[in-house]
């Protein structure tokens, strides 16, 4: 076994040296009935990496990646083009073969990529204090409901009917599971909700998603001052990180959390996993944040590092008391966020930021040329909902069929709601061509 | 030491000529190079990527204005390339050394697994692309579901969690969604002292009282004190197994028994499986539920802290309740359960888990085969109970062997040295090794947690057992100075983690901003 | 310095804190790890690849023995990662630093063109596959070749030399084909004292006798010198342009002119073309060939050494000569001349060329475009000249500017300091910089070439300037031990190369072997 | 540009310093005719990452991958799998970066692996001194002629008949433009040319490959001796260097100097190149070598360290009297090499080299059921010649168009001789499967 290293002559000196005469000998603990004789059945045994490569080459084969087709399909996960020299410097083993930072002397690399991720993130999202990373954004949007719950102290938290079906469904099962309410506003498609009016003393926050599931677009500024008037919190769910670079960021709008999806810079599709979190908040509520956080200090010489620090909200000292469970977080899809981010700095989201939106347009704007298509929104950043003439679902299928994929119906998100059946949501990003909009144009209006 | 015994010349074992200081002007130290922050080094307009101009100016964008401003530094890719490589050479790795992290088993990375992760048709796949163009993804999902079963024994397995915590998660809403539908609504969880700090935390979290279980003078559960506590009102025990530290729960049958007698359910977490992975399967020691690291016994990457995945095996009684999304293997191919249908508790996560953690763990799996896992986790155990023979008499063992994949010891040894256990693994720095995992389990004193992995070769080990040995031997010489003043070579010497904690600066701001804080 | 003027903290610019003498067990100091040779770490029977059993054990081959022992060491897999992870660290590096090196143009290497050179259907085509499945190879090759045609303005290129000089040679025995065509055999090459010692290598294996031309006190080619030398039994000229010290040949158009009135043909070495893509056209200053190093120009990297690629341009005159195999563009789409036809003077190398450097440096070339190109030898030149005014009052100048791509500098403001050139690098090692080009060209006593390319940023310069004009000041200041005791931060100090030299040993032998030789 | 770090204030700000007005102004010296004003015309100007992969993926997509097709193309180059491992650790930036080791002390990862590779070099050809690589096995051809030109100041080689054409034309090119003869035997189809008779005291050198460019295995103990006895030198061919993990070594047949193409360990085939020549020798011809040698030695501090050594040879010291002119070399596909070797080790080689030898057995024997096909060897390593019923050249055309890469027409070689127009060279390797085996043995039959 390549992976390997002790010969046989290792193990029989090893043995010698501990005074047994089998290995079998240093699992006498395992109770007599739990003992395997042999090799566990129906698993076929080693193979060599040519063989491996095939068989996962093979299994590979079988999907159609995105790459390969005109691809328009968003919906929380988006196709961006990730510069080579992202993927090089993630895979040198100094990152990617290290653990988290326990031992800060000889992490440094580590830790000061997380400072920097985490001052990333405040000014993407126009916040104060972000942490070293969630999960992912439909995890990260549960946690912040959490934490509101603890700021607040209370426990009924408002779900706009413009959030991903996903973050809903995650939230809701914390909070049937960990005993907060959660209260969802009915599917959004016009992207006119008023969510203001259901605000109380006992809500404990209001999460809204911008742009919304359905793309639109909108000002938070008079939510966040609802909820501040009566006390409770206002998280902002962000999906599409790109869109931070044309919006005005929640932060501005008012937000006190907010939750965002870092997929979209740095890291692939990777069929919905791993991604990134981003979690950011105000700073009077720092310590109340769930998650690892890196901070600044000095050494014994004075000179500047970094430190994993206000570990007494984590599980690993405060245990039961801990804001959160989380241990094991993204780091790795938080590096590959923050080179990307540092490649592109301030002119290149910004315009990367804007080819999306333009491209998007463009989309639009061809799409509603053909017949059976209405496009619902009035406003959006790079993703748009279409009402169909038909069933999206099928016509995705069908769209399929014809190497495109065109997008999400919305009822691949959301059961059981027949209105809802006819709409598609549209993604378009800067890898979207003018073919790729041509294609999809040319065979919709043959489907349809 | 048979990598010494040929050739000539090596300096390893020799104990290394101290240098002079020297001091420089850059601050660099030859190949150690000083590095600031990014955004220290931007200027306005430069970047790494070059864009087309967009085809239209035109906003549609609502009530929302464009945003003037970020406050992103502009560098070029040299400097990028440059920044990133200087500070990975800040970190240490299992690339580079020896990792012996008790419980985080850090073992060998292979490459081809990352290969594997990036074929386009695994990381270039949208998880919202129909399903009749994910085919694959899905085959390589409920193929490594099926190992994941076969070696566990278990009934069941939801994917979808995105580490061990979380798993820890899912397999409790589990336990909880069980217990609600017979209608046993309980109110305490079990843990054992000695458990990782996320077992309580995920119980707390799910509002239950967490009491903790005596341990015996052999590191293992008290089970008399365990039939002590348990009770009506008892969900579920949360024992880790093989324990941690490093023990075998001998009477893990017993329990399991006990447990289920009491109408508890046991989860079991599962992030020391490497350790007898092809030996036991979980399911014949009575568990109900267990999570799998892949990011340790499986070899994903642990990426300076992430990301991980943490499957979750269940039992017959558990099964009903996974969560969405679920992967069906059906006659005309797969499908993807995507919402909670039937018993099922709801969804942990956006999307169907952790893919690129997925392709690696089966590519892993693959190459190992199950000769080779078998092979994996014995080598394991022999590594950790070597170096417990080897160290049992310079350091001091916490308990007697043999152990299971990792040997912990106290710091009894360092009695009245001046050196603690903290002292003990700065000096393990300048050596050029990370240290074990220290102060856990807390039950030991001065706990130092020792996992070598099968990964590493008997020389390796040797070499690492000789230093610890030549370490231990100083400190007992009244040497306190080396170990207090230790590290001393790394590229930072001990940071102030008061002074982090004391104010927390936990961003970088521009000078100007930080000087209107100050006024 | 911009990137000091925001932040805080930043430890950059402040000399660093000696830190006191640790002597290790491991020989290790914190990250900086000792590693033996791979021979020393084998084992019988152990391996990193796990291969299926011969599908036969029958042998076919004839009256030749089957070996029984090669003596190759047996590794894991991640003994082998580590190892060689362990090695690269002892490493300098462009993504680590600054890497002025002359003549060399250590620029920077971007990952696209790596990403590139590996899609399958560049990194796994066979160059003897049939003609009609690589197609997409040879537009490729034929692309790249019109970029270098059009970037010099001549009239054909060879494309397979394997380097620099490889192309010299190519290049050289195109001028003697094409002398020996008209029936011209001649016995002279003339050649700068300044020139690279491939140059002359070159011609004396061709059979030449090399005559040095005399520089001018301004650093150019003599004319008066060359005139008295040129003559009818003069075959050609090789001249570098820009030349060795950094100095555009200012004459090289008269001389272009004065080679040919005598017969001779003007061999240009392209080494440098890098400070003037873009804004000269080398056809326009009269030159019959050059070859360009794609690992210098375009970036293809240098690996520690190599490979690189020294494709050939050539003037009308000497088209004809040029060496198979040739792509040529058909109507049917793309052909390759695989035997030398007509004039052509035969064959340089197996096969049609450094593929993996055309796709890298095709790609460098189509990410910068004309633009691009032109900008990137602008910045290298103002980058070299900037250097030179910032440190000419500080060292001492070889030559007055403006300079081209590299600034070079003698050794007078060393003089009576008991610091050589030698010193004066070995001390920037400790400071994190690898040192310059140093006693080349040989012309200059104790020459230090700065060639800082394009690819660094003004920050970066700086830092590089300040640094030596500090280290300046403290060779001048009397601290020479500073820097005759230099390096002391480096993975090793300075080696001993007489030592190497005078009883060679050139690889391992196991110990059994070294006694048996003693004997 | 997103290569260049210099914005326009710094490019003003350095030019003040420097005094002068503007960039062109550093350019005076060139002659006015030669500037040229703006850009030069007809190329376009620099694009984004994302378009530049498009073109280039665009041109790769023209072309017939090895591993897409059944594939048993040699002739000089080898697909072999190399491990994962070889590619990242090659891709590492201080290996791929870095320049030829002048400065040993930051340079000594660079060393050691030279001094490994030497060390490998020898013990595989069985020879005692082996040089840090040539660009390739055909130039380290021409570079061995001129070395036993200089060790016995002879100057007629001998080349056999069974030499890669490629290699022959190679050192033919070099014979004729740097004086010395070569005299080429007839194509050695049958692997039966007895060289020794040729052989006369004014012959510095015979040339001969083995398993030769036919597949023929051959003893060359008589053909050294016979060399020897003249006061020449036999130069061993090796073009397939996992052969060597199966033949017994050219130095234990009496070689004087090995030159291996070693592509075939650790190297992609690239269409060619960049590929790595293995140079190796006697120890008494040491200082006759070409290229750059690494060398063992000590530190200030008595460390074991490594330098490059007799440099006096080279031409950067040495300039018009040295050894040869190579400058560049094959540095990092030496260290894929030596890493993939390492992988191998001893067990992992000789396996290697007994699959491909079983693989090829397994492909001749099933070929050679094929009615119009005749397998020419007695005796070969992992490729052989095929006698076809008509002409090769085209039959593998027909093949490519059925996705088919079934072999090396030896008219592609060597051209203008009729005789040969029958012959296919065929290799196959551990990649090779049975699967492929049958699918060019049922084409075969189909065509012929
Ligand atoms: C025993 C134990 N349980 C649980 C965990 C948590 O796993 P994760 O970090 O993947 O969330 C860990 C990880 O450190 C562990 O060691
Ligand atoms: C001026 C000059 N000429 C020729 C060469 C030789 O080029 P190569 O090393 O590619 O053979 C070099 C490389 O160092 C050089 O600087």
């Amino acid at each position: 076994m390549r992976y390997l290293p002790l010969t046989d002559d290792d193990r029989k000196g090893m043995l010698a040296r501990i005074g047994v005469s089998s290995v079998d000998a240093l699992f006498a603990d395992v109770p007599e009935a739990a003992r395997r004789k042999g090799k566990i059945e129906g698993l076929p045994d080693h193979a060599g990496e040519l063989d491996v490569e095939r068989q996962m080459k093979a299994l590979a084969a079988k999907n159609m990646p995105a790459g390969s087709v005109p691809f328009f399909v968003g919906a929380g996960a988006y196709r961006h083009h990730v510069p080579a020299a992202v993927d090089h410097l993630i895979q040198r083993g100094e990152f990617l073969t290290s653990y988290t930072p326990y031992q800060p002397e000889v992490s440094q690399g580590t830790l000061q990529y997380l400072f920097e991720f985490q001052t990333q993130v405040g000014l993407l999202t126009g916040m104060e204090v972000a942490n070293a990373s969630m999960y992912d954004g439909s995890t990260g949007c549960a946690e912040a409901v959490m934490m509101a719950n603890r700021v607040t102290r209370r426990s009924r938290a408002i779900l706009s009917g413009g959030l991903h079906p996903h973050y809903a469904e995650v939230t809701r099962t914390q909070a049937r599971w960990t005993n907060f309410t959660a209260i969802d506003a009915p599917a959004d498609v016009e992207g006119k909700e008023d969510l203001a009016a259901l605000v109380d003393d006992q809500t404990s926050c209001v999460v809204v998603q911008n742009p919304s599931v359905y793309g639109h677009v909108r000002d938070l500024s008079a939510l966040a001052e609802a909820c501040h008037a009566k006390g409770a919190l206002l998280i902002v769910v962000v999906t599409e990180v790109v869109s931070l670079g044309l919006l005005t960021p929640p932060g501005e709008m008012g937000a006190d959390i907010v939750v965002c999806e870092g997929q979209g810079i740095g890291n692939a599709l990777n069929f919905g996993g791993p991604y990134v979190g981003l979690f950011a908040t105000r700073e009077k509520y720092m310590r109340q944040m769930p998650g690892r956080l890196c901070g600044e200090t000095v050494d014994a010489d004075g000179k500047r590092g970094w430190v994993l620090t206000l570990s007494t909200r984590e599980q690993h000292i405060r245990r039961e008391k801990a804001t959160s469970n989380i241990c094991t977080n993204s780091g790795l899809c938080a590096l590959a966020f923050t080179i990307h981010l540092s490649l592109l700095g301030e002119a290149g989201l910004t315009k990367l930021a804007r080819i999306n939106h333009a491209t998007a347009i463009a989309a639009a704007d061809r799409l509603a040329k053909v017949p059976g298509v209405t496009v619902v929104n009035d406003s959006f950043f790079n993703e748009f909902t279409l009402r169909l003439s038909r069933d999206a679902a099928s016509v995705t299928e069908t769209l399929a069929a014809r190497n495109i994929l065109g997008g999400v119906p919305v009822s691949r998100l959301i059961a059981g709601q027949p209105q809802l059946n006819n709409l598609l949501l549209v993604a378009a990003t800067e890898t979207t061509t003018d073919d790729h909009i041509e294609a999809l144009a040319a065979a919709l209006k043959e489907i349809l | 030491m048979a990598m010494n015994s040929v050739g000539r010349g090596d300096t390893r074992p020799q104990a290394d000529m101290a240098s002079p200081p020297v001091a420089t002007f850059t601050g660099n130290r030859g190949l150690q190079m000083e590095e600031g922050l990014i955004f220290e080094q931007g200027q306005d307009g430069r970047t790494a990527v070059d864009l087309p101009e967009p085809k239209t100016a035109e906003l549609r964008i609502g009530n929302v204005k464009p945003r003037t401003s970020i406050g992103l530094p502009g560098l070029s890719e040299p400097q990028v390339i440059r920044h990133y490589t200087r500070l990975s050479q800040k970190n240490y790795a299992i690339d580079a050394g020896l990792y012996p992290l008790g419980s985080c088993t850090m073992k060998h990375n292979p490459r081809l697994n990352e290969a594997m992760a990036r074929l386009p048709g695994f990381a270039d796949i949208h998880p919202l692309q129909p399903i009749s163009t994910v085919q694959g993804a899905l085959e390589a999902i409920d193929s490594l579901a099926d190992w994941l079963l076969k070696l566990t024994g278990m009934a069941a397995v939801a994917m979808s969690p995105g580490a061990g915590a979380h798993g820890e998660q899912c397999g409790m809403i589990a336990i909880d969604a069980a217990l609600e539908a017979r209608g046993d609504k309980r109110k305490r969880v079990l843990v054992p002292e000695s458990a990782h700090g996320t077992n309580p935390a995920t119980a707390a979290a799910l509002g239950y009282a967490v009491e903790a279980i005596p341990a015996t003078e052999d590191g293992r559960v008290d089970l008399e004190a365990l039939k002590a506590k348990l009770g009506p009102d008892v969900a579920a025990i949360m024992l880790t197994n093989p324990n941690t530290c490093g023990l075998f729960e001998r009477d893990i049958v017993e329990i399991a028994r006990l447990v289920h007698e009491a109408g508890a359910l046991f989860y079991c977490d599962g992030a020391n499986f490497n350790a007898i992975v092809g030996r036991v399967r979980p399911a014949d020691l009575g568990i109900d539920a267990m999570h799998i690291n892949l990011h340790k016994t499986f070899s994903t990457p642990h990426g300076g802290g992430g990301p991980g995945a943490g499957p979750v095996v269940l039992s017959e009684a558990l099964a009903p309740y996974a969560p969405a999304s679920a992967v069906v293997r059906g006659p005309n191919g797969f499908t993807l359960v995507e919402h909670a249908e039937g018993a099922s508790f709801g969804r942990m996560k956006a999307f169907a888990g952790q893919m690129g953690m997925f392709t690696r763990a089966l590519t892993y799996i693959l190459s190992h085969g199950a000769d080779g896992l078998l092979q994996a986790s014995s080598d394991a155990v022999l590594n950790a109970n070597y170096v417990l023979a080897s160290l049992k008499d310079t350091m001091s063992a916490a308990y007697d062997g043999p152990c299971m994949h990792e040997a912990l010891f106290d710091d009894r040894f360092l009695k009245d040295t001046g050196v603690t256990t903290l002292d003990f693994a700065k000096a393990m720095l300048d050596e050029g090794y990370h240290p074990m995992t220290v102060y856990f389990p807390l039950v030991i004193h001065g706990a130092m947690l020792i996992e070598p992995t099968e990964s590493e070769s008997k020389e390796a080990v040797d070499l690492f057992i000789a230093t610890l040995a030549d370490l231990a031997r100083r400190a007992k010489s009244g040497d306190a100075e080396h170990f207090t003043a230790a590290p001393r070579l790394t590229p930072r010497r001990r940071l102030d983690e008061t002074a982090a904690a004391r104010k927390p600066v936990l961003r970088w701001r521009p000078t100007e901003q930080l000087d209107e804080a100050a006024e």
